[in-house]
């Protein structure tokens, strides 16, 4: 699987996001300056997590501005598949790849800790290694994870399936204790209409080894090469 | 709008106006006497940074001087911007403690985030990037009116500069005591990892060498002078003049990748980080370290305000710039990587023969110093001091047994000093860099020198009630406690960094702490063979006569060779024997 | 020129902020408040010196960058 | 009555999001924006229907809990 993971100023968890893709890829990602006006041709291209612009005006507003932000549009509207972690998310939601927005934590507090998460579709590209309703553990580590979309937004993604990782209690419920941001619906992540298209908050590059805590985030890697083959 | 009195470079130094610039009798007659005529404005400002109690070590020098700094895997002791040790591999660790306590007791956010961003800076400034962030925290009582939102907003600042930069803060401590009521203390660490044989070090050298300013454009921040130092008299000139200064993570992240981009080419003969009074202290450590001058123009120095003098530029404190002396004829070259990143470049001099700082402005030499004496011939007081004698021991057997030792233990576990501070570190992103091996919590922190099978441990501890009680056993203890948590996770103890936070030192009974807690740090690092390379000195946290406890907060760093050895606190099946060393 | 730019969250969409200062502000005392909302206030020095032009330059911008069409609303004030 | 507040940097204190707007603004290709500086607008609903008392109160607000006075202004308008 070929990989790009795209860097703008401030992404800081790019290098994170670049030893996960080639510890399950055994390739080097091909690495986007912002300013770049082209991308090699990939499989999937990464929007990684991090304070790209410092997170000034909105998240991921500037990066969604960038030169390089137009060829990622492209590509996804070719059906490439795009993944964008925490920054990432929010660049997807300012560009509208992904529908809605990510406001700030309803604590007003940035959190970083392990959540637990339902994978509420694992008939995606991304989710196809895990099993349905398997609940995972990832770590979050942000200000502004609160998923806000309007009601008919809501319900569309909830209907059509789009909402493929849920914050959840140890039982799988999707309560308010186990929200950690006061998103709608407690989503974590959703994935667009034609499936190429994934946001979420939590970092599944951060638990790919057993020495930082767990493996869970490997499945969704392992699913995107799946997804290929 | 009122008149706009030309500034004045040539006004007359009374004894007022040198009171105000905080030199005493004997230290101006010093400056004369270097100088060999009256200063200028801008040379007296500049005098009375470099010798401030904070960028001279004056009451402190000659007591820090007594600790153990030297090992065979120390590369680089106190004297640097950071402290050095080898890890193996061509690999080192590049570390050091500061404080920012006054400016976090005035705005809690900028002055912890501002902390933050300064100690980053004296570790990549070597050629680091910096792995991790510690904070040792003390607050006042946490029923006084101030402890919340300091705590809120120090919290918060730590978090906010922290996260952005990307680099994980992966632990610290945190104390409440009555004694911090009126001065908290802000204690930031950063550690940083490189190559040996890419360590950058101060010292300027090579007549005729560019020097470039880089990072952001200079302001105002932090300046405080002489009011005659400003060129603008209106009715709002405090406005002019914000004391706090305000940090730009974004730009600080911006920054390390550009300087380790250019630390990556063969560029660089020098390179400084601009921290208390910037471009002062930079450009002068930098000359009097390599032995030459530098001949600045300042309408060279990018400006974020209008009508900016000499004194305020060369005073000024804002945040995120770094001054480099390049090899001759790179400076397109370097100007690129800064370009790229958006940053500030401008090649305000160059290196001169002369041993000077001599500094132009708009055509006119407005000042002219020759730096070894200024660096060299800063003050060293030895300050009057009184032993502080150990207090009654408080044996156990003077206090009745609690009734109810469950109900106590919770009472205990629930007690500000012991109860979990988790508040405080799910705000801080621990993770980010993905090498963070053990999080907060435990004894230590430990953080993977990635691609290795090595890790690093990092412990910042202190019990001031201790050095109150017994300042020797008190700075014994604390260099101890750090030791133990690194052995705890199963490192190997290497060196510690410090911060040194006392009351007044013209007490004696200060002056007699602080001489006591070196006395026991002393003898702790020689026994256990665990020297001091980096630290600071934080003085006069103290009001209305009250000082804080003695605080020599202590910052020690340790190597896991072998990640998989980790040990953690959590006991992990039923069925395990607790064992207890020691008496 | 200077234009002032406000921009306001939409109606219907959530405000984390302004119901946290709602509370504090009624945790120290303060009655009467029945709601708050945070915005933005951004202030642009233009050297355009065209009153409409600066305005449709300034419409522009909210709408490429400073204001989040999806959640926000732009007001645009020329002075 | 409704109080529109705003709160922005005192003069000379850094402004780190004006600063990169205004970078991001030029490199979308708006020329011509000489300064740019982000602050917050706040609007308090108030049960109280004195002006002077509810402007009173408000900046009573501002100084205990919307303004960081140590590098911000406020400024009130009641309507
Ligand atoms: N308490 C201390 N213990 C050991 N070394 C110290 C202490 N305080 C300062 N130093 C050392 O003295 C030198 C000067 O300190 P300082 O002026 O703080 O450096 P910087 O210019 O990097 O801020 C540094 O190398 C520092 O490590």
């Amino acid at each position: 699987m070929k990989t790009a993971v795209i860097v703008f100023p401030a992404s800081n968890c790019d290098r994170d996001m670049i030893v996960a893709l080639e510890k399950v890829t055994g390739q080097k990602p091909h690495v986007i300056w912002h300013q770049d006006s082209d991308i090699p041709d990939v499989d999937l291209i990464a929007l990684p997590g991090g304070f790209s612009f410092g997170d000034y005006l909105r998240c991921g507003a500037m990066a969604a501005q960038s030169p390089v932000t137009k060829k990622v549009i492209e590509h996804a509207d070719r059906g490439g598949n795009v993944i964008g972690v925490c920054n990432g998310f929010q660049v997807l939601t300012e560009t509208g790849l992904l529908p809605g927005a990510l406001m700030r934590n309803e604590s007003l507090k940035f959190v970083c800790k392990d959540v637990k998460l339902k994978v509420e579709n694992n008939d995606t590209p991304f989710t196809n290694a895990y099993q349905p309703g398997q609940i995972i553990t990832t770590p979050v580590a942000h200000h502004d994870g609160n998923y806000f979309a309007d009601d008919d937004t809501l319900k569309a993604l909830e209907d059509e399936g789009r909402v493929v990782f849920r914050y959840v209690d140890d039982n799988g419920q999707a309560t308010k204790a186990a929200n950690p941001n006061g998103s709608r619906n407690n989503i974590a992540g959703i994935i667009s209409r034609r499936k190429n298209i994934l946001g979420t908050m939590p970092h599944p590059e951060r638990l790919i080894e057993a020495p930082q805590g767990g493996t869970d985030g490997l499945g969704f890697f392992e699913s995107m090469i799946n997804a290929l083959n | 709008m009122s008149q706009t009195p030309a500034w004045n470079n040539n006004v007359e130094i009374t004894d007022a106006l040198v009171k105000e610039h905080g030199l005493s009798d004997d230290e101006y007659a010093l400056c004369l006497k270097i100088l060999g005529r009256t200063p200028t404005l801008t040379e007296l400002g500049i005098f009375s940074v470099m010798w401030s109690e904070h960028c001279s070590y004056k009451s402190s020098k000659k007591h820090l001087k007594t600790l153990p700094t030297k090992a065979p895997w120390v590369i680089h002791g106190p004297g640097e911007n950071a402290g050095v040790i080898d890890i193996g591999d061509n690999q080192a660790i590049i570390f050091k403690m500061e404080s920012h306590n006054h400016p976090s007791y005035i705005e809690p956010y900028q002055g912890a985030a501002t902390g933050v961003g300064g100690i980053l800076r004296d570790v990549f400034t070597m050629g680091a990037r910096p792995i991790a962030n510690m904070n040792a925290l003390r607050f006042g009582s946490p029923d006084h009116p101030k402890t919340k939102h300091l705590l809120g907003g120090v919290v918060e600042g730590i978090g906010g500069y922290g996260n952005c930069v990307g680099v994980p803060t992966v632990g610290g401590e945190t104390n409440f005591h009555p004694s911090y009521d009126g001065n908290i203390l802000v204690n930031a660490m950063n550690v940083g990892l490189a190559q040996q044989d890419k360590i950058f070090l101060s010292a300027a050298a090579g007549i005729g060498n560019p020097v470039i300013y880089v990072g952001s454009k200079t302001g105002r921040d932090g300046i405080h002078g002489a009011t005659m130092a400003s060129a603008e008299f209106t009715e709002d000139s405090e406005e002019k003049r914000p004391t706090v200064q305000v940090g730009d993570p974004f730009t600080e992240k911006l920054l390390i990748e550009a300087c380790l981009e250019l630390m990556a080419t063969d560029m660089i003969v020098a390179i400084q980080d601009m921290g208390a009074a910037g471009l002062t202290s930079s450009s002068v450590e930098m000359a009097s370290g390599g032995g030459v001058g530098f001949a600045f123009n300042l309408d060279m120095v990018p400006q974020r305000e209008e009508g900016m003098t000499p004194y305020e530029m060369m005073l000024s404190e804002s945040q995120e710039r770094m001054l480099i002396v390049l090899k001759p004829g790179r400076e397109a070259e370097a100007k690129a990587i800064f370009d790229k990143w958006d940053l500030d470049f401008a090649v305000i001099g160059k290196i001169t023969d002369t041993g000077n700082l001599t500094l132009t402005f708009k055509g006119d030499v407005v000042a002219d110093i020759p730096t070894k004496p200024l660096a060299d011939n800063s003050p060293e007081y030895d300050r009057p001091w009184v032993k502080q004698e150990p207090k009654a021991i408080l044996g156990a057997d003077s206090f009745p047994a609690p009734a109810d030792m469950a109900d106590t233990l919770l009472k205990m576990v629930g007690s500000p000093d012991l109860c979990s501070r988790e508040w405080i570190w799910q705000q801080y992103d621990h993770q980010v860099m993905a090498d963070t091996i053990q999080k907060p919590g435990g004894d230590a922190a430990v953080v993977r020198v990635h691609g290795t099978d090595k890790a690093v441990a990092i412990s910042t501890d202190c019990t001031p009630r201790y050095c109150y009680a017994d300042p020797v056993e008190g700075g014994k203890q604390a260099v101890a406690e750090t030791w133990r948590n690194i052995t705890a996770v199963g490192a190997n103890p290497l060196a510690i960094t410090d911060c040194l936070n006392f009351g007044n030192p013209e007490r004696p009974e200060i002056m007699g702490q602080f001489v006591g807690c070196i006395e026991g740090m002393k003898e702790a690092c020689e026994i256990l063979d665990y020297p001091v390379v980096s630290g600071n000195v934080s003085l006069y946290n103290e009001t209305n006569g009250t000082g804080i406890h003695p605080t020599p907060a202590i910052g020690g760093v340790g190597l896991l060779s072998d990640s998989s050895k980790m040990v953690t606190i959590a006991p992990k099946t039923a069925g395990e024997v607790l064992l207890l060393v020691g008496e | 020129m200077k234009a002032r730019v406000h921009i306001t969250l939409k109606n219907g969409v959530l405000d984390p902020q302004g119901k946290a200062i709602q509370h504090s502000l009624s945790a120290l005392g303060f009655d009467g408040v029945e709601d708050v909302r945070q915005g933005k206030y951004i202030e642009v020095d233009l050297t355009e010196t065209d009153k409409d032009k600066a305005y449709a330059a300034v419409e522009e911008m909210c709408k490429k960058l400073l204001s989040n069409m999806v959640i926000e609303n732009y007001a645009i004030d020329i002075e």
